[in-house]
């Protein structure tokens, strides 16, 4: 069937003329509550020496997409005219699959889906798979969780500042930023076994119990990492170059960016603070004390600001459940859902009839649904799992923050210039193996 | 980031006498306590709001499918609620096909901290068309372009209802539909060719080729196919 | 003041012998493979729409033409340095050094004023504008 | 041209000889300068779509050094290529830009396979995922593990440094541009397609669809 062609007619963003006709940089002026509003200069048409426009593809295959991606740019000259994202190159049916495997084993699926940010996804499903089960974990596994899902926040941010910075032009914070993230994989190693897609979770508890040895690992970790942090903002920060490319680029006022549904740094640096840690929050991140930063004009440079603030708070996070983390069980003892013990196993009857039953068939939830959103580095990740009493469920709904966010990347980009779409693609941090899923 | 500039505080506008959200324990099965807009819908739409049913602690409004749109403009616009934040727009089909194919909705209520899911009911026979909310909430866009390529759904209002995942030629069908193989329809050298041998043009949008045709950019053979009436891709 | 000029000569001839013996290897071993997807041109992955001849905005143009402007100022710097040792001593060069106190500040005063007059031009057009891309 | 030619007074006295025995002093001798200088600067072309793209930013970055190999110039564009390293499942939608791309690179070239996904398809066992991208371009190297270690990279890599190194200029086979056939654009038989692709280890049992 031929397609309907756009009916919507995307104008030119009026916040990206002035009043001359030429495009330029979004001003923000403050308006009479104090909030920062683009300037709306009147549209006018382009003085008649217009050049052709031309079609580009930033494509699948480019070093600035973050995987693959690919933008549609009509260019006039350097100003983007339009730019017509195409998505779906990394499709590859995760949520078909999930309908055909048990709830343990969706795990591994959920390291490979936003592999930024594996042990994060792990500890979501978990959390609403156990909502699904209704079984309630235990404290030391609460604790456990919340240090995995800062690790996997610290390492997300990691690469998406290294990406961010090579997207720019600084190639050394690269390579700062990087070892970091090798010490918290060989980490993750001695925890799991795995460096980057973990599975570390199970319903209802941990893949395994910390290694003894491993909260001085950790310890260690917290002390030294903000170093190498202040290090690459002493680099990055008050760069003429760096605040030149970011300061005014890709704005978004705070009540569009809400109507948009993004969501994580991208909302909070518009002005909306929104953490689901905090409004809604799971695994007892209510008695943690952080504060979650905001901006103010919504640009690359505060989501810049607001990256790096979150990395600081992740280690004050990571302090406090270091210092709370209490002994006893990481499983809990419910044997509908929890593999028994070994030894256990091989001695009485009915813990065995439990370990077959788990190995054969896998746990099954009462009939029901239910959604569990989790604050991943790149915003609100939700789980929806509707359930028919089967062990395997009828629906895995992922909801991906990174595909949203991107969904808003045509307001952002048109009326900037080309190398702006680059900082701006970078600055929502993009993962196509969550927006493709 | 200056410390006079006093972000929009989410959830905390309802008030100060709010308690401060707690994570969620033993939470009941069935009979936990309904959001309170759920009475609010049944008191303002009446009939139109079919069930409402707390299930693990969040509550589910079924509402008839012809009138989501005015239900979540309301739900969108009327200053007690202020659903601001679209969290998802998804599709479910259960595994006995003849139990009719609910569409989600999720919504937040960033002011008030709420959360709701809105579900439409459609009948696998009749056709599957459902009101689009791309003009409350412009994060639907996507989301609605994804549960039309896995799914199928007709998004009534939606200004490019167009696959967003697969390629605009792919005949297999639906992927998410419960009758659809998990292997996909053909085999797999079929697939195969028919991605590798897909024209140049099948790649771009109408929009594109119609950008590119504008200023003549368009190769002959492409521009030849196209005059022929070839379907054109993604 | 003759001067051999055989370095100078041998120069020449070894880059030109170089390059020479490179095309030539490079003709003898290749064996070019042309299909024709590898003629189209690379554009991340996907067939292209449209070609790169067209016509561009004159923005474009003035970029150009400043870096050419300001860059060759930089070539007429080459000879300058090059000859700046006879240029700031008042008497002829003593075995290529200039006998003590004799030395005149005349070669440095000539390149500042060349380099004034640059500067002005290079004032005017950032005050004209001409650098901000839009 | 004349370098390499096959000496063929040898040849016509009806005895077989093994090709590479019959090369001479010179040809021998150029081969192994020409093989060292490719085998110790390849230049990989990162097609990285998804979590072994992240696992080779790991190994280029400072701990597991690929400049060691003379690989630290990564080359995005496929005309400076000479290593294609798949890393990261392939869907059917990106298997033309797959295909596009291998062709574009100039001849010499080889492709390393990095992962499970690339290789077979790896847990992507369903209607998307192409089952492992030998069926689109030829693949000299395959790299297992999901994703494979660094060390399993970079042996992946000394491996193809090995086989760079036993190549001879007189074998033209080796440098042959793939043709696919005009109508189908498979360069493979399709049965053979079918039969590679086929599901083997525990996925078999997923042929029921929707239970």
């Amino acid at each position: 069937m031929a397609t309907v062609k756009r009916t919507v007619e995307v104008e030119l963003s009026t916040t990206g003329l002035d009043a001359r006709g030429r495009p330029q940089r979004v001003p923000l002026v403050t308006d009479q509550e104090g909030n920062l509003v683009p300037v709306n200069a009147a549209p006018a048409v382009e003085p008649e020496l217009e050049g052709e426009h031309m079609l580009i593809n930033i494509g699948p295959q480019h070093p600035a997409t973050h995987g693959v991606l690919r933008l549609v740019l009509e260019l006039d000259g350097e100003t983007v005219v339009r730019c017509i994202p195409h998505i779906g190159y990394l499709h590859c049916g995760f949520e078909k699959i999930g309908e055909y495997r048990q709830y343990n084993q969706i795990i591994p699926w959920t390291d490979r889906e936003d592999y930024l940010n594996s042990p994060g996804n792990n500890v979501a499903f978990a959390l609403g798979a156990e909502r699904l089960f209704g079984i309630e974990i235990t404290e030391r596994c609460k604790v456990l969780r919340v240090i995995a899902s800062e690790l996997s926040r610290l390492i997300s941010h990691c690469v998406w500042l290294g990406t961010f910075c090579i997207d720019i032009g600084a190639f050394t914070p690269f390579l700062w930023i990087f070892q970091q993230r090798e010490r918290v994989y060989t980490m993750l190693e001695s925890w799991i076994g795995a460096r980057m897609t973990t599975t570390l979770t199970r319903v209802g508890g941990m893949g395994a119990d910390i290694p003894d040895g491993w909260t001085e690992d950790l310890a260690n970790f917290i002390r030294t990492f903000p170093r190498v942090l202040d290090e690459c903002s002493a680099v990055l920060t008050k760069n003429g170059i760096w605040v030149g490319r970011m300061v005014g680029v890709g704005a978004m006022s705070a009540d569009e960016a809400v109507n948009y549904g993004l969501s994580g740094p991208l909302l909070r640096a518009s002005g909306v603070a929104y953490d689901v840690r905090k409004d809604f929050p799971y695994l007892d991140y209510e008695t943690y004390d952080f504060d979650v930063p905001v901006g103010q004009a919504g640009d690359v440079y505060d989501r810049y600001l607001v990256r790096m603030e979150e990395m600081r708070q992740c280690i004050r996070i990571l302090d406090q459940a270091l210092k709370r983390l209490p002994d006893g069980p990481v499983n809990v003892s419910d044997h509908r859902v929890i593999l028994p013990p070994k030894s256990k196993a091989m001695s009485d009857m009915e813990s065995m009839i439990h370990h077959f039953k788990q190995v054969m068939e896998g746990p099954r939830p009462p009939i029901g649904e239910a959604y569990v959103a989790v604050e991943s580095p790149k915003g609100e990740k939700g789980y929806y799992m509707v359930s028919d009493g089967t062990s395997k469920p009828v629906r895995w709904r992922i909801r991906p923050p990174s595909f949203v966010n991107l969904s808003a990347i045509p307001r952002m980009v048109e009326g900037h210039l080309l190398s702006d779409v680059i900082a701006i693609n970078a600055s929502i941090d993009i993962v196509m193996g969550e927006i493709d899923r | 980031m200056s410390a006079d500039f006093t972000p929009v505080l989410a959830g905390r506008a309802a008030g100060g006498n709010v308690p401060a959200p707690v994570t969620p324990k033993n939470v009941p099965y069935r009979d936990g306590t309904a959001n309170p807009s759920a009475d609010a819908l049944r008191a303002r739409f009446g009939t139109t709001v079919s069930r409402v049913d707390v299930v693990w602690g969040e509550t589910t409004v079924i509402v008839d499918a012809p009138r989501v749109n005015e239900i979540v403009r309301w739900l969108h616009d009327d200053p007690t609620q202020r659903y601001d934040y679209l969290v998802d727009v998804t599709a479910v089909e259960y595994r006995d096909l003849e139990r009719p194919i609910e569409v989600v909705w999720h919504l937040r209520s960033l002011p008030f901290r709420r959360f709701i899911r809105l579900k439409a009911l459609l009948q696998k026979g009749q056709p599957l068309e459902v009101p689009s909310v791309w003009d409350i909430y412009k994060g639907a866009d996507w989301m609605e372009r994804e549960c039309f390529d896995m799914f199928g759904i007709r998004f009534v209002g939606h200004p490019d209802l167009r696959r967003i995942l697969m390629w605009e030629q792919y005949k297999e069908g639906f992927p998410l539909r419960k009758d659809f193989p998990l292997r996909g329809r053909f085999s797999r050298s079929e697939q195969l060719r028919q991605i590798l041998s897909q024209n140049p043009e099948a790649k771009y949008s109408m929009e594109e080729i119609s950008i590119a045709e504008a200023f003549e950019d368009l190769p002959a053979d492409v521009r030849a196919r196209l005059g022929s009436g070839e379907p054109v891709g993604e | 003041m003759e001067r051999s000029y055989l370095p100078l000569l041998l120069l020449v001839g070894f880059v030109a012998l170089n390059a020479a013996l490179i095309l030539i290897i490079s003709h003898l071993t290749l064996r070019p493979r042309p299909t024709a997807v590898k003629q189209t041109p690379y554009e991340s992955g996907m067939p292209v729409l449209g070609d790169a001849r067209e016509r561009f905005s004159v923005k474009f143009y003035m970029v150009a033409v400043l870096f050419i402007l300001f860059d060759i100022e930089t070539v007429f710097m080459i000879p300058w340095g090059a000859h700046f040792r006879r240029l700031s001593c008042t008497v002829d060069l003593v075995a290529g050094a200039c006998p003590d106190g004799r030395l005149s500040l005349f070669g440095f005063w000539e390149m500042l004023v060349f380099v004034v007059i640059l500067l002005v031009g290079f004032i005017y057009v950032w005050k004209k504008g001409a650098l901000q891309w839009d | 041209m004349g370098l390499d030619r096959l000496d063929t007074r040898r040849t016509d006295t009806g005895v077989e000889y093994v090709p590479s025995s019959q090369e001479s002093w010179v040809t021998t001798k150029l081969d192994f300068l020409v093989n060292w200088g490719r085998a110790n600067s390849l230049w990989p072309m990162p097609f990285g779509t998804a979590c072994c793209a992240i696992e080779f930013m790991a190994t280029a970055a400072s701990k597991f050094d690929l400049a060691r190999f003379g690989m630290e110039r990564m080359s995005f564009s496929p005309r400076q290529a000479d290593v294609l390293i798949c890393a990261g499942r392939v869907p059917f939608k990106l298997a033309p830009v797959l295909r596009r791309i291998w062709m574009q690179m100039p001849q010499p070239k080889w492709c390393i396979s990095m992962g499970a996904c690339a290789s077979s398809g790896g847990m992507f066992d369903n209607y998307a995922v192409v089952q492992g991208i030998d069926t689109i371009i030829p693949v000299d190297v395959y790299v297992p593990g999901c994703p494979p270690r660094p060390e399993g990279l970079m042996y992946g890599i000394m491996m193809l440094q090995q086989k760079v190194m036993r190549e001879r200029m007189a074998d033209k086979s080796l440098r042959h541009e793939i043709e696919p056939d005009p109508s189908s654009q498979l360069y493979i038989a399709p049965p053979l397609i079918d039969e590679l692709s086929e599901p083997f280890g525990n996925s078999i049992h997923q042929t029921r669809s929707g239970l």
